[in-house]
């Protein structure tokens, strides 16, 4: 109990400091934008061991933090086994395979205003689907093993990149078209030192929600039969043999993998599109 | 109205790929059952043609490929198979007077749209106070963005049976709620992020001009903050319904919600009748192109009021 | 009346007749009961959820409620309508499998979610790893809901129900003579199904362990009913079925076979059975089900002042 | 006590009184490649009913001086006040009207509810809005499109807009930042004729930016001329020209002189050998 | 034949054979709310070596006028030839340069790279391109900002890169459209004579527009007086002005003669009574 309400405190402390520190000259370094999530993470994971240990929770229903901590450190052989098998095989074959068709099928469909006017509304509904009820079909046709997985994965990221991809390339404005016809440049000039420049904050626009998604539908479709190894296959598993501490663990990496992923995307973004208005500052 | 005949084509091509991929799809268990009923297939038995690519069998066994349009249990079933089991549950319910019964896909749609209603209620608020928060406060952008973020990589499958002990717990009857949590949590991200850009949108000397009036805060967000960030709102809402949608089925997928299109594709599965998954994901399908098509005509009719767009 | 919420371990269907006949005939009524039935999912764990709060009683296999109870959920048995279990591993025949020792070196389907525990336990009593195809292993995928992965070969054998999936493999046209099965009754694995556990702590509260005893006795009046009239009682699954995506074909022909598992049952549970269970799963070699004999998993507290 | 007698004096008796008062006024932008140093010890008097124009090189401050009387910006050094109140306080009294280099029309509003938009948050009734929307779109020659939105109008329809808008209450300080830029010739003189008329009528004080030499030297009684890097006031030139100023007063030595003056002041600022 | 002889004889010898020939073009814009006449009965010729600006009240087709010569506009009726061939033809050749109404340069690129970018269009060596920009951003006094992106440069410089990128390869023809709106006096003087200078030297063909009367007629040999609703040209008046022009012949009488013609002619578009 007091630990509960130490944590309270604790947490409430946390907050107030990081108003100070957001309201501070200091705000805008690096190591500001990092520190005051980061506390803030700590000391809501240190408010949840709180009342988790101070109301009793049962951990089969919820764990602590600790435990959890715990069963992580004492699982890292199987939780590799599994982030190999899911993120490394699945997701980032998928995602990369997605992406790069649905990046390579935008600039060819862009060609053709004919194909661009069908196909962009079809893919904006096809993109607003819910793509994991293929997740069984897709496991029935390309098996157990991380294709299927791989499978879901590119078709749940393919359409988001396909209609961010197109949209961009026809962001251009029609000065900067009508200067380079002034140039009489050709279809793959304009497209390289015009189109694809100016459609680049669309694309990761597109790769960003892909990242998110990526994950998900890996270990979605893992519900649907795999190997006796995978995050999905685990976490399922974990919940019926209530090892919910290894849940918590196989969520636990999903979150750092995904952040990984989307910070990684966004990182290359900051790269490629700083010229952007949105990148400065 | 000028897109209507290319997206047509579009469509007709892709049925016409579809048409054409049922043939090798299905090519094996359509050998499998010609074989059981005495026909002579090309190779005998179904583990030796295991090791035969399935053009070769359908070069070496051309009566029977026609026979993979017509199974019962099919890996791909044909557009008019799927078209006939959705209007056996839908049209054929209503005719006979039962559209509401448990057998009619409408009913289950029902039951999808309400929970998604729902979430998409929740997301949305939650999305839109967050940023309003977050534009407001500086500690909010600071300390909740990130989290936001890192909350959308969790697997939402794994939280889902935790959320409907604990809702059991905090006294909650039934599944409704619980997939209504599910799918606010996957609406309200793209809600927040667009309405954080839109509530961003007026530009510096927007901003000033309003100082120089001596605004309050209120005043800035009703006469120039809202109003900016329409076109980023309607936008946020159409990605948030489908995002909404999106989070019932994955609710209704592994929680046992014992109704809705989500598990009806589950018990499809279970149950072994691919066609009902087929149909319930073109069900799916139709009521999400309904629901962002109703939330399009309302953005065009209000921006168009508003003077937005031309 | 009083209120039971009940958490089955799986969707609606006649594997839960008795219930659901006992709720339809008035039976729960009679013992001054308001029962709700919660029907289960493939992520729904019924341990759970009892551990939750959501359910007070609920429908689960031995050998994941023991394992749950070694996890510190102490789970009690206080009746067993099922006597029998109906497991089995179906394989194609084509594949040379004639008897259990041809499995190595196969890939076999197996239900995990706790349902995996008697698959493990007989392995390890053949001696056969699990951890992929050798000379003594076997490559275990994790079967989802449906019997696809046998019929497209992707797996050379998959876990079957008596009442349940095999029926599908025969429903897509395969003949029972393609087929091989290993029943694990017959094997000598079998471990019990379908019983009704409550949280031990419950039971010390005189009125929760009255509610109970009037829930049992309604819940066995309920089995027998169905035993005696499966069609309809198939009929009344069909009705309570919320998806409306099963078929009566399927529920009568489910009743049938879950009728031979209930009989020789009068809802008390057999402790040589149970002994038979634990021994099963204790045979888990380097990594059993359970690591040592549990004590206090079952109780005759509630079936005697039931069904005497 | 000043203030007071200030604001309630009419135009014309208080003329000499100071409205505006800057003393060693600095600013520095601190930006990621170092600082800019956009206002450097700036010192200058304004009356009331002065019509002061600055005039410059791109980036010499002219902006910026003009956000910090509206306090828009504040200062890093120095002092400035307004009616002897910090800007931020004459702020709040809403003693302002704005008019920015670009027009920044609201684009969901149309141009009436624009010039609306001051006086809903200054808490005009229904009927004044009315009442004084009608009379500046006159005066700005845009009767008839009150009810059209900013894109579509011409970019100089926009502009005048934004200058109606910035009419529309009764601000004492009018700041015009470049409000003739987008225009062509014609409606530029067109519009100089009305804005000296409306000076002379209401006696404010205006502190106006252009690019124009003979803009600047026919509406103002006072020309600030200022030079970049660091941003500050090279000369200061109060007009010897009367205020009632029909157009062809451009064409007068005296209007040359002083044209003259401000051109050398200006060349001075840039570095141009010929 | 003919275009081959004005394409090889030097600047000055073909001084009077017609590169622009417009005849009776018309151009009408098809708009939600009805058709807009841009252009109606444009007859023009504009010959090798001209210097022609094209002045007039906003809206009345400038733009378009410069569009239609350079292929980015296509007539609805009438005949334009460019080097006797069709404008899309000359387009294909490379024949213009083009300045437009804004900078938009492309904000990926750094200023050396934006004038780089027809160069490597157009297939220069690597040496080549690298002396092009030095030579134009000498030109336009924008010597070590080449490794600066656009948004670091205030507008008026990001003008001037724009007008370095289309001085940067050689086109025959230079398009302007309105290049030094957004530039002060005294940096517009300078382009002014910059640009007079380029022109003598190279003898290229330029169409300039601007909202500037003593622009106009400093710059030009031939001023093209337009009038909106229909867009059409009410007035060319052949300059009389010698081709070499110190700044200072702007107050030479001959100078301030023409200025009134353009200016009457202007009005005369407009609808003040005053
Ligand atoms: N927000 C800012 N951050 C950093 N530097 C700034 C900022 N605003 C202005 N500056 C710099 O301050 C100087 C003065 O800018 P200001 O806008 O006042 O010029 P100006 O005289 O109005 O020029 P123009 O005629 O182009 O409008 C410039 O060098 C500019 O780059
Ligand atoms: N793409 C277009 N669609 C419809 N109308 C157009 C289009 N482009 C120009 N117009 C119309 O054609 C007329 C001439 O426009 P243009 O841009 O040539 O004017 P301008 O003389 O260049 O004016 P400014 O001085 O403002 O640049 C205007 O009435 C304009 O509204
Ligand atoms: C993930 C998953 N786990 C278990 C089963 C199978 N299952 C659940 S309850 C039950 C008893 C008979 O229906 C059986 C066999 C499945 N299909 N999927
Ligand atoms: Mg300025
Ligand atoms: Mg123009």
């Amino acid at each position: 109990m007091n630990l509960l309400i130490f944590s309270v405190i604790l947490w409430c402390g946390v907050w107030a400091m990081n108003r100070q520190i957001a309201n501070s000259p200091d705000r805008d370094d690096r190591a500001a934008r990092i520190f005051v999530p980061v506390v803030l993470g700590g000391a809501t994971l240190f408010l949840w061991e709180g009342l988790v240990t101070g109301l009793g929770v049962s951990p089969v229903i919820l764990p602590a933090p600790s435990d959890i901590a715990a069963t992580f450190a004492a699982s890292t052989a199987t939780l590799w086994e599994d982030f190999v098998q899911t993120v490394l095989k699945g997701a980032l074959t998928g995602y990369v395979i997605g992406c790069t068709a649905a990046f390579v099928i935008a600039v060819l469909i862009d060609r053709s205003s004919f194909l661009t006017r069908g196909l962009l509304p079809i893919g904006n509904f096809v993109a607003a689907l819910p793509i994991v009820g293929i997740a069984p079909i897709l496991v029935s046709w390309f098996g157990f093993d991380w294709q299927s997985k791989a499978a879901v994965v590119v078709v749940m990221v393919f359409f988001p990149v396909l209609v961010n991809t197109v949209q961009g390339l026809r962001e251009t404005d029609a000065m900067q078209r009508d200067l380079m016809r002034t140039y009489a440049a050709g279809y793959l000039q304009t497209l390289i030192k015009l189109r694809l420049p100016a459609a680049m904050p669309f694309v990761f626009n597109g790769l960003k929600i892909a990242s998110t998604l990526a994950l998900i539908g890996a270990i979605v479709a893992e519900y649907f039969g795999s190997p006796t190894r995978g995050m999905g296959f685990r976490i399922s598993t974990g919940v019926g043999s209530l090892s919910i501490d290894l849940v918590w663990a196989e969520i636990a990496v999903a979150a750092i993998v995904g952040t990984l992923l989307y910070g990684g995307v966004s990182w290359i973004e900051k790269a490629v599109t700083f010229w952007h208005p949105s990148q400065r500052r | 109205m000028k897109n209507a005949f290319p997206v047509l084509v579009v469509l007709a091509a892709i049925l016409a790929l579809w048409y054409a991929a049922v043939a090798p799809m299905n090519i094996r268990t359509a050998l499998d059952q010609a074989e059981r009923a005495g026909a002579a297939v090309e190779p005998a038995g179904a583990r030796e043609r295991l090791e035969v690519s399935v053009w070769r069998l359908m070069i070496d066994n051309p009566d029977h490929v026609s026979e993979g349009y017509a199974l019962d249990r099919p890996r791909l079933p044909t557009p008019v198979q799927v078209g006939e089991e959705l209007w056996k549950t839908t049209g054929e319910m209503v005719l006979k007077g039962r559209a509401l019964s448990k057998r009619s896909l409408i009913y289950h749609a029902g039951i999808t749209l309400q929970s998604t209603l729902w979430g998409f209620l929740l997301g949305t608020t939650l999305g839109i106070l967050g940023a309003v928060a977050i534009v407001h406060s500086r500690v909010m952008d600071m300390s909740v963005m990130p989290w936001a973020i890192i909350s959308q990589t969790i697997p939402i499958v794994a939280l889902a049976p935790m959320i409907i002990v604990l809702s059991s717990q905090l006294g909650i009857e039934g599944r409704g709620v619980p997939k209504a949590i599910i799918s606010a949590y996957l609406c309200y991200f793209p809600v927040l992020v667009g309405m954080v850009k839109g509530l961003r949108a007026p530009t510096a000397s927007q901003l000033d001009l309003l100082r120089t009036y001596n605004a309050s805060q209120r005043e800035t967000f009703f006469k120039l903050r809202l109003p900016a960030s329409l076109p980023y709102l309607f936008t946020s809402l159409k990605i948030g319904i489908a995002s909404a949608l999106v989070g019932t089925i994955v609710g209704e997928l592994p929680t046992g919600a014992i109704s809705g299109l989500g598990a009806r594709i589950l018990i499809g599965d279970q149950f072994g009748t691919p066609l009902a998954i087929w149909a319930a994901l073109l069900a799916a399908a139709i009521l999400a192109g309904a629901l962002v098509t109703l939330l399009d005509v309302l953005q065009r009719v209000t921006l168009k009021r508003m003077g937005m767009q031309t | 009346a009083d209120e039971v919420k009940l958490q089955l371990k799986w969707v609606t269907q006649a594997q839960f007749a008795g219930y659901y006949v006992a709720l339809d005939q008035g039976f729960y009524e009679e013992e001054d009961l308001d029962v709700t039935i919660l029907p289960g999912g493939p992520d729904i764990a019924p341990t759970q959820v009892i551990a939750g709060g959501g359910a007070d009683v609920t429908i689960e296999w031995m050998p994941a409620a023991l394992a749950a109870r070694e996890k510190g959920l102490p789970l009690v048995n206080i009746a067993q309508p099922f006597k029998s279990s109906g497991m089995m591993l179906t394989c194609w025949k084509d594949t040379g499998i004639e008897e259990p020792m041809d499995l190595v070196n196969r890939t076999l389907g197996v239900w995990f979610f706790g349902n995996e525990f008697p698959f493990m336990s007989w392995m390890s009593s053949l001696g056969i790893s699990t951890d992929g195809k050798a000379e003594m292993g076997v490559e275990v995928l994790k079967q989802g809901f449906n019997v696809d992965p046998l019929l497209q070969r992707q797996a050379d054998c998959i876990s079957t129900m008596t009442y349940n999936e095999y029926w599908q493999v025969i429903d897509a046209g395969v003949s029972p003579d393609e087929l091989i099965t290993f029943k694990y009754e017959d094997q000598g694995v079998a471990t019990l199904e379908d019983g009704i556990y409550v949280l031990e702590e419950n039971l010390a509260d005189p009125e929760f362990e009255d509610k109970m005893v009037r829930f049992v006795r309604a819940s066995m009046k309920g089995w027998k009913w169905a035993e005696e009239n499966p069609d309809d009682a198939a009929m009344i699954v069909l009705d309570n079925d919320e998806t409306g995506a099963q078929t009566e074909t399927h529920q009568k022909r489910m009743m049938g076979e879950i009728a031979k598992l209930t009989a020789g049952s009068n809802g008390a549970l057999d402790p040589a059975d149970y002994e038979r269970t634990v021994s099963t799963l204790l045979t888990g070699g380097s990594d059993p089900v359970i690591s040592k004999e549990p004590e206090g998993a079952w109780t005759h507290q509630i079936s005697d002042k039931a069904l005497n | 006590m000043e203030t007071d007698s200030v604001r309630t004096s009419g135009a014309k008796a208080s003329e000499r009184s100071p409205v505006i008062e800057a003393r060693k006024l600095d600013l520095t932008f601190q930006t990621n490649d170092g600082a800019v140093q956009a206002l450097r010890d700036v010192n200058l008097t304004i009356n009331k009913g002065d019509f002061v124009s600055f005039i410059g090189p791109s980036g010499c401050g002219k902006t910026t001086f003009l956000r910090v009387v509206a306090a828009l910006e504040h200062p890093t050094g120095g002092q400035i006040t307004v009616n002897g109140m910090s800007p931020d306080e004459a702020r709040r009294k809403r003693a302002y009207g704005y008019v920015f280099q670009a027009a920044g029309l609201y684009p969901w509003r149309t141009i009436a509810k624009n010039i609306k938009l001051p006086l809903e948050i200054m808490g005009y009734s229904r009927a004044q809005q009315d009442e004084q929307v009608a009379r500046v779109l006159k005066l700005v020659d845009l009767e008839g499109f009150g009810e059209k939105y900013p894109w579509q109008l011409s970019g100089g329809m926009q502009q005048r807009a934004s200058i109606a808008r910035a009419l529309a209450f009764d601000a004492e300080i009018l700041l015009m930042d470049e409000p003739f830029g987008a225009l062509d010739e014609i409606v530029r003189d067109h519009l100089n004729e009305q804005l000296l008329a409306l000076w002379g009528r209401t006696g404010k004080t205006i502190g106006f930016v252009t690019h124009s030499i003979p803009e600047a030297v026919y509406l103002s009684t006072k020309i600030v001329v200022m030079s970049p890097r660091p941003g500050r006031i090279t000369d200061v030139i109060e007009s010897t020209l009367p205020r009632e100023r029909p157009l062809d007063i451009r064409d007068t030595p005296e209007f040359l002189a002083i044209a003259h003056r401000v051109r050398e002041g200006l060349r001075a600022g840039h570095a141009y050998d010929d």
